[in-house]
């Protein structure tokens, strides 16, 4: 099974000529995934790494099966590339382009709130379900299947954390990047909704971050609705009020948004809080055995 | 990035909301000149970005020029809250009946533009009770049409001639919220004055640093330190903290759970800096460079290799060091592709690797405090 | 069970003060319609007919319970009327108003198509189920209750046509006014689609005119879907060609939506079409007859 | 309300839609100096709200600003397709390579804007077969992003050169039907000119009538003839037609209806008159007088009373017979709300009153033939 991206996920990489799209579709590929098109405008008739470039997702649809994309196109154009592959009626759109306009990402969720599609992203390491599809840029070695649902805002933070479970024995299902942005087309609770109606997910790790409120929503869902076990660990507690750290989203404005407000409300849901990344495993062990 | 309020009610008046009269002076003389421009009482407003520059004393009322001189004299070159004055606003003195909270900020969960009013304005939105505040959010695809100002105005509980006004300037910051990429628009308060007349007082409006690119139209406002903006223009993330303990880690969260684990050993962090996943050496040395200037007891390094190989980062690692020639202690945490290779390097060239992360942060810590009870 | 609008319809009217509105919510009333609110801006505790009136439709909503709207405020304020009433999620929206922008219209029926509203016009006299609900501007005495569905573009013709009807025994079970404008909520197929789920239903006339394709669509839907008898009057066979006739709607451009087209469809659907108004009482007898 | 070609190009000028350079000239001597203005040879193209002015000869070109001065000359003042060239737009002639249509139009049935693309431009958009059309709704909440015009010049088959200049002026096309409530805008031909530039050597902007009250800014082109635009002022819609019997009815379902049974019994209307349902008793009585200035043979009046009463349609009829003082035959069907009061006021009144459409029809037909063989 898996959530989102599984054995059934046929992409087209938009922005596969570019320098970070044409090497990840090489990592992409050697993961295993089905990389079935390429979109570069003007460079329809190339292929990189075997795969086919078309000029426009639906010329790229026309020719070959394809319901997803990865988007690597530069921030200024990434708005409109997510628009056209929804508008071609693709079912999910993963975007790893960071520094969008958050404007452009409001304008991208109403399009995609209206037609029905998933956005993974902006600014995510993307998404992988192991053993049968990345989309995106986190490494490929990391992974082992298993019944471990993650979901994360940050990155280099959640290969940590997946390595540190595939060291541990303890393999995944899927591996979501929010992504690091104040408006992503997923969240917490989106994700657990997911997870819950997955057999394979056993477990879920959250990884959180000061910034928003998406930590205690998700609390909230887990106290009222999930059914199986959380562990999570949120990053930031040494974070000052005010000051950006690196993602956009992780701020802490205006008093809403603390380490503290979201490590109670995750205790208080019955959610176990690691106080450092290593932690992780040993919780998620116990919170399967009880 | 955040405009001064002069620079925002000149955005503000553009739209059509309506502003105090007056402008901005740089000198003394030029305040002067300015209230007579205004006639009658003024107030003199430093232009500094940050909130509550009334009860710091920033804000001083004036009824002819030479007081609004003597004022812009005493404010101008002076420290508020940290931040130099260096323009004031001259603006004609309103005869205020009642304050209102107008603004624009984005609502996370919904994806969404959110408005935020309050009848009870003047104060910092945070200290206005939850009940007195009507909050709604606005589909981009729609925008704020009329019925949205009424609805609105209705719920604030203001009376016919000033909820129309109110309504009309809703839609108005609306737009300027949104074409200006603003992350936040603010009017606090929106006064209403003798005579009924709605008047924007204050102005808020903070643009999207993503989105500054496409407003070249806007002056370019710096909140940036020197070596803030040193460090950004390498671009990477970097925040300025009060520790003495120098950190580098490529991605946000792991940055962030860096300064936690530091934290958690009793170490003290210098700073904030996410070197980001697709950073190249050569950034990496140079960001390195440039925390050695800040004189950090130890330095740590914590790089998770996914895609980056830990050898290339090890090399990078020696090379900044050598370059920057500083005695400074460094401790490197480095897993992921090819690490035994990285560690090898690393030691073969004196710096101290681990695999573990709560390893690297006793050590760094331990190195730190030994270097500060040396120097005691 | 009628369509759109029945026993269970609550309205709120619109614009209810001007002289428009306030005539006919007497009218609306005196046919038995539940007329429950008034909304006119700055006149909220005012009464009309005995109607309470509030300023926004979300106070109305907030006090009485109401599902449908019918608005009769000027034509240069009617779209932002109808947003507020689909945003205050009204789920029926029946638009009196005539000349409104051709713009605000598609921007309306954007909003509406999103949101999953049912808009009746605008520029239509409006929907009536005989013997429960009127909203609208069409003579109260016409009607009598019956199993004919009508379906109309223009509307006194209609009411010509529903008066003949009515004198010959034939009773009706929904009138809907689709308006004559060329940017409408509904047009024919919308409104066959729902009689033909309505038991009352056992026939339906259509009152065609002249411009666009509605007509042709409609008869390629009854040739395939349609499974009751229909009627049909086609108005403008004397027009001439880039003449608009009246309705922003009764125009023939371009070579389309000719008088001999859309005859010829609903012949060719197995549509009787009648020839002179007065036909068709006739035609319906001959048609429920077979 | 339709837009001459130069005020078109005006409008799409400035939107950055590139139009040839050029003016517009209302006498000869005008005209030379656009020419002259232009150097080299230009189009010297007259100015009527009508198609396929080329084959119609009114479009000529010019070598000299004198040939340009004699070409205005010759077209200035004389009648193209019934209507009389006031001016005449003279432009850099282009030197043509290919030739694309792109339009912006309503799709009724989508209830959106459809943007009509075709790679063989140059002749009526209705002669181009259909598989060589590209057609594409819009989302009004979306608009036209720069994908949706990648995928059109995909579809026409452009290269990248002259497809990235159609997507752009597409994209600006579509703004100005939005911006300017547009019914219909078009480019035809949008040429490629030798170098590859792609320009606008044709415009029509048909903007809604109901939205002109928002475009003050658009000059205001009268297409109405006077009596036209006498009756429009009254509320009412009229289309002249060419026959003798003048037609009033309440509705414009129910006046088309009225034309059409009168020409099923032989009659032949002069004109459409749809006096609506809320016209009131002096509106009508202006309008049937503005009629019977035409010299109709007899009069044809076709009420159905709903809202409004019969007897007070027949009170308004008299007085309006009676004002004008014409001697023509009325004939009038009243049905409705007090039909019987109304048909005993018409009856004493002189009038003929009827119930039934095909009476009052086939009687005003039988009237007018009677007129029309006593006057030969």
């Amino acid at each position: 099974m898996a959530i989102i991206v599984d054995e059934s996920t046929r992409a087209v990489v938009q922005g596969i000529t570019g320098h970070h799209g044409s090497f990840h579709t090489g990592q992409m590929l050697a993961f295993g995934s089905a990389i079935a098109a390429g979109v570069a405008p003007g460079r329809a008739g190339q292929s990189v790494h075997g795969v086919p470039v078309y000029d426009t997702v639906e010329a790229a649809r026309e020719a070959q099966d394809i319901n997803t994309s990865v988007i690597f196109v530069p921030a200024a154009f990434a708005k409109d590339a997510a628009m056209e592959a929804i508008s071609a009626g693709l079912k999910t759109v993963v975007v790893i382009t960071e520094h969008i306009p958050v404007h452009d990402a409001m304008e991208l969720m109403s399009l995609a709130e209206r037609e029905g599609t998933t956005v993974v992203g902006p600014n995510t390491f993307g998404i992988c379900s192991a053993g049968t599809c990345k989309l995106g840029i986190v490494p490929n070695q990391i992974f082992s299947v298993g019944g471990i649902g993650l979901v994360a805002r940050s990155g280099t933070l959640t290969y940590e954390i997946v390595a540190s479970l595939t060291a541990d024995g303890l393999g995944q299902s899927t591996c979501v990047g929010l992504g690091g942005d104040r408006v992503a087309g997923l969240d917490f609770v989106r994700v657990l909704r997911r997870f819950k109606d997955d057999p394979q997910t056993e477990a879920v790790v959250m990884v959180g971050e000061i910034g928003g409120t998406a930590e205690e929503e998700a609390a909230e869902y887990i106290k009222t609705e999930f059914n199986k076990p959380v562990v999570a660990y949120i990053a930031g507690k040494s974070a000052p009020p005010g000051k950006r750290m690196g993602h956009a989203g992780a701020i802490i404005e205006r008093g809403r948004g603390t380490f503290q407000s979201k490590v109670e409300a995750l205790k208080a849901a019955g959610t176990a809080v690691a106080e450092l990344p290593w932690e992780v495993p040993g919780l998620v062990r116990s919170a399967l055995a009880v | 990035m955040k405009l001064y309020e002069y620079l925002a009610k000149e955005v503000f008046a553009r739209r059509g909301i309506p502003v105090p009269r007056g402008g901005v002076a740089s000198t003394p003389e030029e305040a002067e000149a300015r209230a007579r421009e205004v006639g009658g009482p003024v107030a003199v407003k430093s232009q500094v970005l940050a909130g509550g520059r009334g009860k710091a004393g920033g804000i001083t009322f004036a009824d002819t020029p030479a007081q609004a001189r003597e004022a812009a004299e005493r404010l101008l070159g002076t420290e508020l809250k940290g931040l130099t004055i260096e323009k004031v606003l001259v603006e004609e003195k309103l005869a205020i009946r009642h304050e209102i909270y107008l603004g624009v900020a984005i609502d996370r969960s919904a994806r969404r533009p959110l408005i935020i009013a309050s009848a009870k304005g003047g104060i910092n939105i945070e200290e206005i009770p939850e009940e007195d505040i009507v909050r709604r959010t606005v589909d981009v695809a729609v925008g704020v049409e009329p019925f949205v100002g009424r609805e609105i105005v209705r719920r604030l509980g203001l009376d016919q001639a000033v909820g129309k006004q109110v309504a009309d300037i809703l839609a108005r910051l609306y737009k300027v919220f949104r074409a200006n990429d603003a992350e936040l628009t603010e009017i606090n308060p929106l006064v209403v004055v003798e005579g009924g007349r709605v008047i924007a007082a204050d102005g808020r409006l903070n643009v999207d640093d993503e989105a500054l690119y496409r407003h070249k139209e806007l002056p370019y406002v710096e909140e940036r330190t020197g070596l803030e903006k040193k460090i950004h223009d390498l671009g990477v993330s970097y925040v300025a903290l009060e520790g003495d303990i120098a950190v580098i880690a490529n991605g946000a969260g792991i940055t962030m759970g860096t300064l936690d684990t530091l934290m958690y050993y009793g170490g003290r962090p210098a700073n904030f800096l996410d070197a980001g996943g697709g950073t190249g050496s050569d950034e990496m040395a140079a960001a390195i460079s440039l925390l050695l200037e800040t004189g950090p007891s130890a330095f740590l390094v914590n790089i998770f290799g996914g895609i980056t190989r830990c050898d290339e980062v090890a090399k990078a690692l020696i090379q900044a060091r050598q370059a920057s020639g500083a005695d400074v202690p460094f401790v490197i945490r480095l897993v992921g592709t090819n690490e035994a290779e990285g560690h090898r390097i690393l030691r073969e060239n004196g710096m101290e690797a681990f695999r573990s992360m709560a390893e690297a942060a006793q050590k760094v810590v331990a190195l730190a405090s030994s270097r500060a009870s040396a120097a005691s």
